[in-house]
């Protein structure tokens, strides 16, 4: 049975965005919002890449001197910095952006022009970032910007203010995201998708954005505290005026290690959706599985500490620490031995999503294992901030997250785009990227071991590390041309891929039930769930929701734990003020990089553009007065 | 352990020749921690061959599909318990293995919070972007020295280094004798540890400092306790009087000009502490935090245009005339 | 020449130059008797070798101070800080004015006390930005027809007290390598004795004699160093307490070579006893002020020299604060006093220390027999009467790259140079002093030739729950204070006693004060225009009168803010004092002026 | 595309970064020669500005030399004290970087001592482009910010413009 109908030519014009440049910048649409969002966040996982290359061309031989140690520095922190706020936590949440809505029988996001808010301040402070990179502008302290380096007295000019400051972006952005999600998952499922039927993927969207709710406020105020000490001179980090200096790595690291799990909670997500639907059954454990994410939430919060172990700790402090590093790998085991089991019992089928998703196997278990000897004192006090540490976190980050987001990018294309993948390609790029990966960081444990430290712009010949420098310089090329065959896949596929269908992959959730690219308003008749993976019952739906406007945007909210229907809501439409709010908000942020009194008179504008937002139209009051129904 | 083969591939100086790696303990602070290393890395390896054998296992035994094929939800209807027993001892394993890990970190930890420090070497680290300064203490202030880059510590006597940073955080890691510690303003730290064996080492500061923190090495020499002595009281010498004339005219450019500025030449009205203490600047091997050889021609192009060779350095870049630079690296090379 | 070019360009003073006051009326009632007997006279900075600043002229008492009235006064023309003790002798008075060191004689048998000469010793103009705490100088002293001066960069002079000539002219000081001198010589039989400033510079400490004939140097003893710089001879000298005793303890007591940069100076007052034929004087504190760079106790600085004027030996010594941490110099004066000391004549030295303690020591041996906080101290804890030694709080100890607050007494101590008065018929001290406290910061300091050596930043506050400023009656045997006046600011002058039971002092915002010796009770103000911080003294004029002087001029290190121009914005400008003198007002007279008061 | 406003605009805004944020590690910007003690108002040498005035890395480097130098010791942090304010607009020999420059290298007779040949030409340009940061006088995104120390005054940013 068809959730097509005759209306939904009516429905698709209600939900479609504007046409024209106005169009284009009033767009509120999450399909159209996520679209940009990923674009945006692999754009920037490209420049990153970028400067990855430029890393391991300097690192190539010992006392290279392609780059000068000034900028380097620049690069490295635009690395670190593009990865961690300008691809991986975005790109996570832009997927869910684009996918949850689907994934739960949603015709809209919460929150729809926030939401388009978000996406320009993100986009905003990543081009921010990097034109002042471009200018010779850019952060040179780190990724991680330890005061008292990153202070104003050992970073002059304004190269870190930029980078404090692109943390307001995003963090405003992420902030955003979180409660839009949030709110969207508790309050816009399908009715019938009880919590216990949600899937697991948009449990983990859940979970992750309950811990960047928590964790990013953090390094807010820690960026804040450092751009007025840098900016109008207060003490929070000047030891001398009653600052800390360790005051900043316990609030960055507060955020700082919770954040590598907003990453990786995702992907866990990805995991479990591609295996579920590539071994054609459930899940094993699904209860299990959900414990287990809630699990790894809580304890993220537990052990920011271990990045802090060569500062010195109490014996309790760092067995304590040390413990709950490692029971952290306790939850992850339970999802690994899950999916194991899931894929033992299942029929699988081998395509590339499953490829990229069978390498996590490997990969991240090798990075989880490092992470269990990072947590032990004695062990990370010899590799700490060495090339071991490196090695680790791109396996946990890269294993953990990108291949599976990688897979998910295979996985969801079709449904994004209409149109297929080439297979031949895919498998290329999985093999020749987990080649080159390994390639490029499995020799940084051996040079960690060997001492070499991490963030050098050169290094000796003497301690013997240009070997496995060059293997790994080498295997960063491979990586690299895995990534252009991904280019040509992704645009060999635009121009002339295989139609996709509504649901290539027999995959059993809600967003594979609505066409491929899907409606504008989703689901033109918003089906009742009966179960937790609805397209492999033999009757789908219980029903579908009657009564919903085609001519507004109308939605209906459901009660939190039954999704039972609760009342109707209609969405805002496409508006510009959101961009204009946007453009507001970034003069009033990179004024303040140069003058604290940019807070004052840049509040006028920001404030202008959001009256402006929220001001109702008469035509639309009527209209809704119009479709309210005495009950 | 001797280390491993791939060592040897690598090209990697024999322990105690500038090595600097950690998996070759030269103190027991090192040898406790890779008595840790190598039963963890074993049983994680196991653990990695143990899911990649159940991952092939899995792989191996499941039935295959193609995408066409419909979902099976049998099992939402049958409980698989088989499968959860086989989950179960699996996580039950993994706890088991990472509560003992737990425990023999603890147990490492405390052993290398208890090395007997009675009759330690005290030594006052500072670090300075970007080099390394070391005084040595005495209860009698008469007997304290200061020197730089180069640490010598007398074999098998513990040694307490108190850490200091001047300016931003560096951290101190030497690791054949002993995991890294911090130097953070503000903080006052100890590192304590003991060399067991006779050699050279290298170290290096383990956090980012700034544009140099590349060339932010140092050399441990740990010598038996007699050479060890000999080398202290030569570093408590104050500097000779350079003979030559060209040396002595080396001198004169040094305490005149902007050299005395930032160096300290014991027994010299140079006295001023912004960079390494310059007093046996000739016994050093290396020049400017193990960045040079201490050779001739590289100290003379050193003294002249330093930030060619260490970009960024806080010494300013010189126009001396040639007959300057050969009369500084003169005086410089007196300074045995 | 430049001095013209500074007046011009400092243009912070903006208060135009008054004209100075008619000369009083009583002026012409001046009769010719010339005096002759002893206590008309004021011979030297400290008035007598004891160092009690107490006259005997009792004409200006407690009944008739109310009507004190200015007699005369003298404009020097000299904008720096004046803290010079004028002296008079034989019907004339001596003036040595701060930097440029103008030395008058005022000839105070003629109306007006017309100048009789002038002598300008051209000071090398280096010497102003190597002194550390303004361009003062303390006075000069007088002796056989003779007066001698020292300028500020070191040149010993002996001037023809007749004619203003010349005598002879010795350079002490090396002013590239930071020396300067500012205190009051002393001379004692053949002997001028002079010591050196320069703690804040990286200076070797010393104390020089003179012979007073030639100017040759008789003797120097260092403050650091070998015994035999130190001019210690073992079989003559004999400490109190053991730790003092040892060989080589100028070197034994400092890091390698630090001692030759140890500071130490001794720019305070020196005092000299006759009967036993010793010198009594302090040495400043060790350099830099950053402890951490000189490790060990740093004999022989912030300590008391106990010396032989013939030969220099050392016979004793006693340091107050051994390894100083706060800039605590032990200049401050030594009275010697004979006091019934708990039932027995004891022969004293008394001796308020920056560190902020009231010491008594028998000045045959060095014996501490009483040392007593006149001030909130909380740097120490006391100090242990057994072995000598101040109990440091560990937890004010100054650490590189750690700021320490509310250090109690700060910098300038308790009580600077200020010398404080004695009087017998009260038998109290009376004691010209503040109420600091300051936050200061360690870090590592190069020594640079002629450049600050002092790793410190600080800032100076006032103590909280009190007045910046005090002037206390000390009972030393009583071991407390009998009363104490509050002052806005430090006061920076000296104290002068008098036998009419009065005590005379200055305030930094122009105030000169007469208050009753025992009961402390204020009886006659009179401002002066500018800042006082010289010493008053009085004298019975060629007319038979007394009469009481004091210099006004506002500077020093408390009044530096005003006499430099310094920016009040920078608490930590004047090494820190201008944090505590934020709203010290500038002065309405501009240059230095010598007021002469007495009996209408 | 308005381009040739925007590009002016994009080329004056990026000159500024640029110049501002460079690193000039070695004297590869050499000032002006040393233009003598008695360089005229009138003359090329009197006019020269400062090489590193519009460099917030060289103006920095200022400060950190103004305290390894000791020039604090007498200058506190512009205060004053032995040494004149610096905080103030009174320059009593002349404001211009080339007089500031020369009270550096040859000293002044009230005291200033003279650092020429003590310290290199490229760290006096360093020096004198900070002590006019000092008086607020360099562009507040060039100049240096509050110290990691125990600082009463001001920071030199928040001085422009008095």
């Amino acid at each position: 049975m068809s959730i097509h109908d005759t209306r939904s030519a009516e429905l698709e014009a209600t939900w479609r965005d504007p046409p024209g440049l106005r169009g284009v910048l009033s767009a509120v649409n999450h399909k159209t919002i996520g679209r940009r969002f990923i674009v945006t966040a692999f754009s920037f996982f490209v420049a990153a890449g970028i400067l990855a290359g430029l890393m391991r061309l300097q690192l190539m031989h010992p006392g290279n001197t392609v780059l000068g140690p000034d900028r380097y520095a620049q690069i490295f922190t635009m690395h670190g910095t593009t990865m961690m706020f300008l691809f991986a936590v975005p790109v996570m949440q832009a997927v869910a952006v684009y996918v949850v809505p689907l994934m739960i029988g949603a015709r809209s996001i919460a929150f729809p022009r926030l939401n388009a808010y978000a996406f320009w301040i993100y986009l905003f402070g990543g081009v921010m970032l990097y034109g002042a990179f471009l200018l010779n502008v850019g952060p040179d302290a780190g990724w991680f910007a330890y005061v008292p380096l990153s202070g104003p007295a050992y970073s002059p000019g304004k190269r870190v203010d930029f980078w404090a400051q692109m943390i307001t972006f995003t963090e405003l952005s992420g902030l955003l995201e979180a409660v839009i999600q949030i709110t969207t998952i508790f309050k816009l499922r399908a009715p019938g998708m009880t919590l216990n039927r949600l899937p697991l993927y948009v449990w983990s969207v859940l979970v992750t954005n309950f811990m960047i709710l928590f964790a990013m406020p953090a390094v807010m105020l820690s960026s804040t505290a450092l751009i007025m000490d840098r900016l109008v001179g207060t003490h929070f980090y000047n030891p001398a005026e009653g600052g800390d200096v360790l005051l900043w790595q316990h609030l960055f690291w507060f955020f700082g290690h919770p954040e590598v799990y907003f990453i990786f909670v995702p992907a866990l997500g990805f995991m479990s959706t591609i295996i579920a639907t590539f071994s054609r059954r459930q899940i094993f454990g699904y209860t299990a599985m959900v414990v287990a994410l809630i699990a790894t939430a809580f304890l993220a919060f537990g052990l920011w500490v271990h990045h802090m172990f060569a500062t010195n700790l109490p014996e309790l402090g760092k067995s304590f620490f040390t413990a709950v590093s490692m029971m952290i790998a306790i939850p992850s085991a339970v999802q690994i031995f899950c999916w194991l089991a899931t894929l033992k019992t299942g029929r699988l089928v081998m395509e590339v999503p499953l490829h990229f998703v069978l390498a996590f196997f490997f990969i991240l278990v090798v990075g989880g294992l490092t992470g269990v000897m990072l947590a032990a004192v004695p062990l990370d006090l010899q590799v700490h901030d060495t090339y071991f540490v490196v090695a680790h976190f791109h396996y946990v980050l890269i294993g953990g997250a990108v291949f599976p987001l990688v897979g998910a990018f295979y996985y969801w294309f079709p449904k994004v785009t209409g149109r297929m993948l080439s297979g031949v390609l895919g498998r290329w790029h999985f093999w020749l990227f987990f080649a080159g990966f390994n390639l490029t960081f499995f020799p940084m444990h051996v040079l960690g071991l060997l001492g070499m430290p991490r963030r050098v712009y050169t290094y000796p010949a003497d301690p013997g590390w240009g070997a496995l420098n060059l293997l790994s310089t080498v295997g960063d090329w491979i990586t690299g041309v895995s990534f252009l065959l991904f280019a040509l896949n992704v645009w060999r596929a635009l121009a002339r891929g295989m139609p996709a269908g509504a649901n290539p992959w027999g995959a059993p959730t809600l967003e594979w039930a609505t066409s491929s690219p899907p409606h504008a308003a989703n689901f033109p008749r918003v089906p009742l769930v009966r179960g937790v993976a609805p397209l492999w019952l033999a009757e789908p739906y219980a029903g579908h929701v009657r009564g919903l406007a085609d001519t507004q945007r109308e939605v209906l909210a459901t009660t939190v734990l039954d999704a039972a229907p609760d009342h109707r809501m209609i969405m805002p439409t496409p508006t510009i003020w959101p961009f204009l709010s946007a453009v507001a908000t970034t003069m009033l942020f990179i004024g303040s990089i140069f003058t604290p009194w940019a807070v004052v008179w840049g509040t006028v504008p920001v404030a202008v553009a959001l009256v402006a937002w929220f001001w109702p139209t008469r035509a639309e009051t009527a209209e809704h007065l119009a479709l309210e129904k005495r009950p | 352990m001797s280390g491993l083969p791939l060592a040897a591939f690598l090209d990697t100086p024999p322990l105690g020749e500038l090595s600097q790696d950690a998996l070759r303990a030269a103190g027991p602070q090192a040898a406790a921690t890779l008595a840790l290393w190598w039963p963890t890395l074993a049983l994680c390896s196991a653990v990695l061959l143990g899911i990649l054998i159940a991952l092939g296992y899995a792989l191996a035994t499941s039935g295959r599909a193609v995408r066409s094929a419909p979902g099976d939800l049998s099992s939402l209807a049958n409980r698989e318990p088989g499968l959860v027993r086989a989950v179960s001892v699996g996580v039950a394993l993994s706890t088991v293995a990472l509560l003992g890990l737990v425990a023999a970190s603890a147990a490492t930890d405390r052993k290398l919070a208890s090395l007997d420090t009675a009759g330690a070497l005290q030594v006052h680290v500072i670090a300075h972007q970007w080099w390394w300064e070391f005084e040595y203490l005495d209860a009698d202030v008469t007997r304290r020295f200061v020197t730089a880059n180069e640490l010598h510590l007398p074999v098998g006597r513990a040694v307490e280094l108190v850490l200091d940073a001047d300016d931003v955080i560096h951290s101190l890691w030497i690791p054949n004798l002993a995991g890294k510690r911090d130097l953070i303003p503000g903080h006052t730290q100890t590192l304590r540890l003991r060399a067991d064996r006779a050699g050279v080492y290298r170290g290096q500061c383990a956090e980012y400092c700034g544009y140099q923190h590349a060339n932010m090495a140092l050399r441990v020499v740990a010598e038996e306790p007699g050479a060890f002595t000999a080398w202290a009281d030569r570093m408590r010498a104050p500097a000779a009087a350079p003979a030559t004339p060209l040396a002595q005219q080396g001198r004169a450019i040094f305490e005149n000009g902007t050299c005395a500025m930032c160096h300290t030449v014991s027994g010299t009205p140079a006295a001023a502490k912004h960079a390494p203490d310059l007093t046996h600047l000739a016994s050093r091997r290396r020049l400017a935090a193990e960045t040079l050889e201490n050779t001739h021609d590289l100290l003379a192009r050193w003294i002249s245009r330093p930030n060619a060779l260490k970009p960024g350095v806080y010494m300013p870049d010189q126009a001396y005339s040639e007959s300057d630079v050969q009369a500084l690296t003169a005086y410089l090379e007196t300074l045995k | 020449m430049i001095t013209l070019e500074s007046s011009l360009i400092c243009t912070c003073v903006r208060a135009p130059l008054r004209a100075r006051r008619a000369w009083p009326a009583a002026l012409l009632l001046l009769h010719a008797l010339a005096a002759s007997a002893v206590d008309a006279e004021w011979p030297m900075a400290s008035g007598d070798y004891a160092n009690t600043r107490y006259s005997t002229l009792a004409d200006i008492d407690t009944s008739n101070v109310g009507t004190l009235a200015e007699a005369f006064a003298f404009d020097t023309g000299v904008e720096r800080g004046q803290e010079a003790a004028p002296i008079v002798v034989g019907g004339t008075l001596y003036l040595l004015t701060a930097w440029p060191n103008v030395l008058y004689a005022l000839d105070l048998t003629r109306p007006g006390a017309a100048v009789k000469w002038k002598f300008e010793p051209h000071p090398a103009p280096r010497a102003q930005g190597e002194a550390c705490c303004d361009v003062v100088t303390r006075g000069i002293a007088y002796a056989d027809g003779t007066v001698f001066m020292v300028t500020l960069d070191g040149q010993a002079i002996a001037v023809d007290a007749a004619t203003g000539a010349e005598r002879w002219r010795t350079p002490l000081a090396d002013v590239a390598h930071g020396e300067t001198v500012t205190m009051a010589p002393l001379v004692v039989k053949d002997r001028m004795l002079v010591g050196n400033s320069g703690g804040e510079m990286g200076v070797r400490g010393w104390l020089t004699a003179l012979d007073t004939h030639t100017g040759a140097v008789a003797w120097r003893a260092y403050s650091t160093g070998p015994d035999r710089d130190v001019l210690i001879n073992h079989s003559r000298y004999a400490p109190f307490y053991p730790t003092d005793r040892g060989t080589d303890l100028g070197v034994a007591t400092w890091p390698p070579e630090a001692w030759k940069r140890g500071g130490g100076g001794a720019w305070g007052f020196v005092s000299y006893d006759p009967a036993l034929d010793l010198l009594y004087y302090g040495t400043a504190n060790p350099g830099p002020w950053n402890p951490e760079q000189r490790a060990g106790d740093n004999k022989w600085t912030s300590g008391v020299f106990a010396r032989r004027p013939g030969d220099g030996t050392a016979a004793w010594f006693y340091q107050w604060s051994p390894h100083d941490r706060h800039d605590y110099d032990g200049i401050n004066e030594m009275m010697l006093l004979d006091l019934d000391w708990q039932g027995a004549r004891r022969e004293v030295l008394v001796h308020p220390d920056r560190n902020g303690y009231v010491y008594v020591l028998d000045r045959k041996n060095g014996e501490v027999l009483a040392a007593d906080p006149f001030v909130t101290v909380n740097t120490s804890t006391g100090v242990d009467l057994k072995t000598g030694r101040l109990q440091y709080d560990p937890g004010k100890d100054p650490r590189a790259g750690l700021t320490i607050r509310n250090v109690c007494p700060a910098a300038p101590g308790a009580k600077d140079w200020q010398p404080s008065a004695y009087s017998p018929r009260t038998g109290l001290l009376y004691l010209p002093h503040q109420h600091l406290c300051h936050d200061a910061q360690t870090y590592t300091t190069s020594y640079i030739a002629g450049t600050p050596f002092l790793g410190v930043t600080a800032q100076m506050n006032g103590m909280a729950g009190t007045s910046r400023g005090a002037f206390t009656a000390w009972d030393p045997l009583a071991r407390r204070a009998r009363w104490t006046l509050p002052e806005v600011f430090p006061v920076w002058s000296g104290a002068l006693a008098t036998a009419g039971d009065l005590v005379f002092y200055g305030t930094l915002d122009g105030w000169f004060k007469a208050v009753d010796a025992r009961s402390g009770k204020p009886l006659w103000q009179q401002q002066t225009g500018s800042g006082i911080i010289g010493q008053p003294m009085a004298y019975r004029g060629p007319d038979g009168r007394e009469y009481v002087a004091i210099m006004s001029g506002v500077g020093g290190w408390a009044g530096a803010v005003s006499s430099g121009c310094l920016d009040r914005r920078d608490g930590t400008a004047a090494l820190g004092f201008v944090g505590a003198m934020k709203d010290l007002p500038m002065p309405e007279v501009k240059t230095g002026v010598l007021h002469v008061y007495a009996l209408p | 595309m308005r381009c040739p406003e925007l590009a002016c605009l994009a080329l004056i805004v990026c000159l500024a970064g640029c110049e501002r944020e460079t690193r000039h590690f070695t004297a590869d910007v050499p000032g002006p020669a040393y233009p003598g003690p008695r360089a005229q108002t009138g003359t090329v040498a009197g006019r020269a500005e400062n090489p590193y005035a519009r460099n917030a890395y060289a103006v920095n480097e200022g400060k950190r030399l103004f305290r390894w130098y000791n020039c604090n010791g007498c200058h506190a942090e512009g205060g004053g004290g032995m040494g004149v304010p610096l905080m103030d607009a009174e320059w009593r020999y002349g404001d211009r970087p080339v007089d500031v420059f020369t009270s550096i290298h040859d000293g002044r007779p009230d005291g200033m001592p003279a650092f020429g040949g003590r310290v290199t030409d490229d760290q006096i340009w360093r020096l004198a482009a900070y002590v006019r940061a000092i008086e607020g006088r360099v562009a507040s995104a060039t100049a240096p910010n509050r110290d990691d120390s125990l600082q009463e005054a001001k920071p030199e940013t928040r001085r422009a413009g008095q």
